[in-house]
């Protein structure tokens, strides 16, 4: 039993630790939020280069890392740098690339090639499942219609990895270039800084290998989709609670630092107790992750996910509220950090929606 | 012990009710209703129909132009109001200079400033707060300094709402530094178009730009401008935080707010069948619906004390802190409800109503921004610990 | 609008408040539950003469008051007094009888009989709908067969309201005499201090008259018995806070009153805030029974036992916790409070219950 | 990062599994499953066979009896023994006495107390509590004066576990009123048999007699029963109190209870339909079981640490505050689970055992006097409120 990072991951996110502080910025990354391509594209190549994106993937398919503990190390570093760039995106196509077409992995794992995942509509709310995007079949091609929701980083990807329902009435996964004919996307930010896009399909005709396989390919990466997620979440936490600390013991009022009033200790104490509870409920979900147990991972898997959404928000509330009037400010760094804390619970299913996974699988 | 209201007050509720029927226009309570920020023309737009049927300042006394209304006319009037969508009345002139005025200003300022508000003259905004102050209101270190007929302010102002579209304020300035730090303290009136005065924007979490910093750099103030007596003005600013406390419960507010959540609710599916449905969410729904019922009996308590001539104290902070945990759930569970959008944050537009199409739902674009915008609610106007410091001291006796 | 109390109810709460503390007391009640008939029959007698059990009901039928508001104001004061007789069931019982056998009341409210319904079975938990409790009816006689679950108070009365199905298949309500052969009460004392019993009926035979009418003549009975718990809560709730914040004050540790620490002043002004909202929770409910919209009465009265359910729970919970180690023991009156704060939420449905029950008449 | 525990650990599980498959009596471990109360006999009936096993003192170095084994095993012994439902052994002798005799006692002591604590010769109890200290250990009023060779004790103990079984007890005594209260503190070994002392029950709010109040009036007590150095007893019980931290998480406890609970809301019907399968009770079931599985690997993150030679600290604080919570839920969730056989105060015979039916289903009896015991959990041990000022002195350093 050993909770402490190996000497590679250290190197990793000492690098990438070091990385963020000296070249990235919170106004570098509201900056492109504001209009496409939605993100840094220096950020993402020097990502690349240092090697963080092919740490998302294992070496058979040509990545350096990849596994679970990996990636928690990696999304909570970013976290803590609340870096807005397709990471999250990326390990989800890039899992599913691996598995159908680990030829395309290569420019995505040097930085050339951005795919991102678009599986959800705008009915089927946390439900990739609900799908009413066709792909009608004519001879060797497919022609696609329909429209996929809240797609994060579309607008920076090459590629999109579509969920379309075939004549057979199953649902495949389908490539999908961003500037084929018929494509259109509805850019914006996000509540969060994060870039998202509204896509339609409108008789968007792709050939016979753009179909990668069936729907079933999408649960591993999302499973490793929301155990980032939890990881960005984690790093975020942990980074409210260092600045909320620092605020109350340098926040002088009625004469006196506000941290030396007890009911707030207390609340702080809370948010540690919180905090903690956050750590274990990642470790879990990747360790279950790392297993074959096909349940103990959707329910490791929601049962993070549930205690991110939960415990996440509160942290970030609570952050908001011990510093007061500055805290209702974007001019403060750690308003920007609450609202990502906040936003991560509408990602890839909020707390309610684990929850009843989570009891739901505890029921089967 | 009887909860009706007398056949005089249901008339005039059903007066208020009338009235607001035929004279708030649906465009501004659309958007009112459904979250939208309004123009500083529209809110004008809505004072001055008020201002003709004589309800703009209806709380005060006739004399200066009220209606003498009751505390349970004046609080059944804010859930009608508010119940109907209409927009809220800009308080800081009606509600908390002309108090304050009416109590211990100068013959002279009231036969001045009183009908310019009834009028629609003046745009005013409050200087209280100071950065770095906090919760601390007598931490005041913006100075005055008399100067022959004038007095000369230098120093900076913070989280003026809506200080961008004002043309005067009134504030706390510190004239005099020596003894207790309360004593120094006076009660000015400040024409914000005067040289040296500077007001810079301050965006807030939702992205939006409600309140602003004031700076003031040798701002000359004619000494008629002082309300009361030099050093007096910390006991006028606390009678003005006394006054009106029963409308912090806001519960019109949450009543109409509880209602659009319902209808989101019913309009958003969730594993096949309507939100409301959901068992989980149905029952957070029910549990806000029945904390904002008992907090509404909580404020008529309040109100029937004072209608009975006992003044609303400390009791009062009991309603600040539950109405705004209740404001704040029912922002939550609007966020909660619209799922994945309530990521996309909505441009300008979108918030001042454009030919696009909204991006998901129309209801969804001003949630996010609204939640975050209402995390204030506990934390300005004294925050809900300070309030909790006051009720442990003034009625536990902790 | 007008929350005072009129000057006729005052007095009662004055009479009231002195008969308990000058005449009872807690080692009175803890005696008097440890056998049959589970209370103090003096006290009984001394509550009908000084005309509270007679307040209970209409001057119609021979009481002197019995409006919702005359309930609180009873409820409220017993509560405060924590006073285990069977005021509650009696007023149940009473209700119904007023409705039927209004004949019968003399006697109630003389104090010399008493009357208590015996609604619940064990496997219908909260619901009296669930009856399994037969009336066979031949001639005209009923032979009643079947079992009640906790029926509080059961061995201190002469008759019971017992609801049965009948040949037909509908509920109907029976006077049975608790002494009629093949009535079997195995009592109990109650972990708050209320004595109840497990009540079996073995081939008992009752005459024609015994049929009362039909279950929803429970209803208003329900409704009131209710509203009687939710007043009790409400005093116990108010008596719990005067003995909290008094141990605050008195209470010296580490060299100061523990009230001088601020995380328990919040927690105290958090208690008082859910003490006002249980008090709005009451008058609501009181209200709703005083009007004539069904809808609104069966919604407050479960709003009403949903909060008191909460909230009375949260503050005995809170009130053992600031009182430290002293509040874990059966010596203080402050447990005995507790105790019956929470067993409370146990009686005529649960917080759970009654929110299901509003939710879904809300949608209906 | 690894999770799993070494081949020789999961060896070492098999191992404890196979010992209380084939050595725990069914009598006891049902009886533990079910919440009963076990007698003085059965309890010392498993120490017997413990100790047969050389288990019953496992955590102690090998010289003096023990097994040595590592923070893992002592963590994985707790679950398996907590899961299968053994009896809990009685710690105040084995796992607080002993820590601090092998650290501080005479070889005397060592030589003669320890050998009969595994041979189940005495029965410990612990003399630190004193009336109206509360959390504040270090009140201690209880005097030891030196006469000869002997100390007079005179004062009073409270909150004495299973006091009412005991023949001995250490204790802390006043052996110096002068200078800083916590170094007149000294640690004393008592004979409960001894003339002067008095036992009394104090039943707690469920019903129970487990504490004690213990009165000492002029009782000898041999010199050679002061363990260390006279005035140093308050270094000695603050080691002991860091001892076996990470135990205070109840993982194993809650583990059992949460099954327990389980087979309960399985039983029991609402709305036709089983407990269990009702939405709100089943999200408040996975709620308490998500954070109970977050806490076993918080748990085990300390139990690491400390097998890599970090010293349980203040972190332990955290283990305590929500392993009680987290136990005090799962035996609310169960006091609502029974609906209204919450009600019924089990006699004596059903607690012990006896011919005539349960009161409602045979769960029901004992659910609301443990919710009721429970409470303790965060009032005992250093309440809650006191661990919260320990983080955030210690570990936040406000």
């Amino acid at each position: 039993m050993d909770f402490t990072l190996s000497d590679d991951r250290q190197a990793l996110v000492d690098v990438l630790s070091r990385f963020i502080r000296e070249r990235y910025s919170l106004s570098l990354r509201r900056n492109a939020s504001q209009d496409a391509p939605g993100h840094d594209s220096g950020t993402w190549q020097q990502l690349a280069e240092i090697g963080v994106i092919g740490a998302l993937f294992d070496p058979e398919v040509g990545g350096y890392a990849g596994t679970p503990y990996d990636l928690i190390a990696i999304f909570e570093t970013l976290g803590h740098g609340l870096v807005a760039e397709p990471v999250m995106p990326v390990l989800m196509a890039g899992t599913i690339l691996a598995e159908t077409r680990p030829d395309l992995l290569e420019d995505v794992i040097s930085g050339e090639a951005i795919v991102v995942p678009a599986l959800f509509e705008a009915a089927g709310r946390y439900d990739h499942t609900i799908v009413q995007t066709r792909a009608a079949k004519s001879g060797t091609a497919y022609t696609i219609d329909g429209a996929k929701a809240v797609v994060l980083h579309a607008e920076a990807a090459n590629l999109l990895i579509v969920s379309a329902v075939e004549d057979s009435g199953d649902v495949g996964l389908f490539l999908v270039p961003t500037d084929a004919e018929g494509v259109f996307l509805r850019g914006y930010p996000g509540n969060d800084g994060t870039r998202a896009a509204e896509v339609s399909f409108t008789s968007v005709a792709v050939g016979e290998d753009a179909r990668l396989g069936d729907l079933s390919l999408a649960d591993a990466a999302l499973a490793k989709g929301s155990l980032a997620l939890c990881a960005e979440a984690l790093g975020i936490a942990e980074w409210l609670k260092t600045a909320t600390l620092e605020y109350l013991k340098t926040r002088v009022q009625f004469g006196k630092p506000i941290g030396s009033n007890q009911a707030l200790q207390h609340r702080m104490v809370e948010m540690v107790v919180r905090i903690e509870q956050m750590r274990s409920a990642v470790i879990n979900a990747a360790a279950a992750l790392d297993g074959s147990d096909e349940l103990a991972r959707s329910r490791a898997t929601s049962a993070a996910k549930y205690t991110i959404g939960t415990s996440g928000i509160e942290v970030a509330e609570e952050a908001i509220q011990m510093h007061g009037g500055i805290g209702m400010t974007m001019e403060l760094d750690m308003t920007h950090y609450a609202r990502r804390a906040v936003l991560i619970d509408h990602q890839l299913g909020d707390a309610d929606h684990h929850l009843s996974k989570y009891i739901a699988s505890a029921a089967a | 012990m009887d909860l009706s209201f007398s056949p005089e007050e249901q008339a005039f509720r059903e007066e208020v009710r009338d009235f607001l029927k035929s004279e708030l226009p649906e465009r501004l309570s659309e958007k009112v209703r459904t979250g939208k920020h309004l123009t500083k023309a529209e809110i004008e737009e809505w004072q001055a129909i008020l201002s003709r049927k004589g309800w703009l300042a209806a709380h005060w006394p006739k004399e200066y132009g009220g209606q003498g209304w009751s505390v349970v006319q004046r609080y059944l009037y804010d859930i009608e109001t508010s119940q109907a969508h209409a927009p809220h009345v800009v308080p800081f002139g009606l509600s908390m200079l002309a108090p304050v005025l009416i109590a211990f200003g100068s013959e002279e300022q009231k036969a001045h400033w009183l009908p310019r508000m009834l009028n629609g003259d003046d745009w005013w905004c409050q200087g209280y707060s100071e950065p770095g102050a906090g919760s601390d209101l007598a931490n005041v270190r913006t100075a005055a300094i008399r100067d022959g007929d004038e007095y000369v302010v230098n120093g900076q102002k913070t989280w003026t709402t809506l200080g961008q579209h004002a043309n005067m304020m009134f504030c706390l300035v510190r004239t005099d530094t020596d003894g207790p730090r309360q004593h120094g303290i006076s009660f000015l009136l400040v024409d914000m178009e005067a040289p040296g005065v500077e007001v810079r924007p301050i965006i807030t979490l939702d992205g939006g730009h409600e309140v602003n910093e004031v700076f003031f750099t040798d701002v000359r103030v004619p000494a008629e401008n002082l309300v009361g007596e030099e050093g007096r003005g910390w006991t006028y600013a606390k009678y003005l935080l006394t006054y009106e406390r029963t409308s912090m419960a806001a519960i019109g507010s949450s009543k109409a707010g509880l209602a659009w959540l319902k209808s989101i609710a019913r309009a958003e599916m969730a594993n096949g069948k309507p939100l409301i449905e959901d068992a989980l969410f149905a029952a957070r729904l029910a549990r806000v619906e029945i904390e904002l019922a008992n907090l509404e009996t909580t404020t008529l308590r309040v109100v029937a004390a004072a209608a009975q001539g006992g003044a609303p104290g400390a009791e009062s902070s009991i309603l600040k802190i539950k109405g705004s945990e209740i404001r704040q759930e029912i922002s939550s569970l609007a966020r909660r409800a619209i799922g994945p959008y309530a990521q996309p944050f909505p441009p300008e537009v979108d918030m001042e109503g454009s030919n696009e199409p909204a991006i998901g739902p129309d209801y969804a674009g001003v949630i996010t921004p609204n939640y975050l915008n209402l995390r204030k609610l506990t934390i300005f106007g004294g925050s809900n610990e300070i309030q909790k410091n006051i009720i442990s001291k003034a009625v536990l006796g902790l």
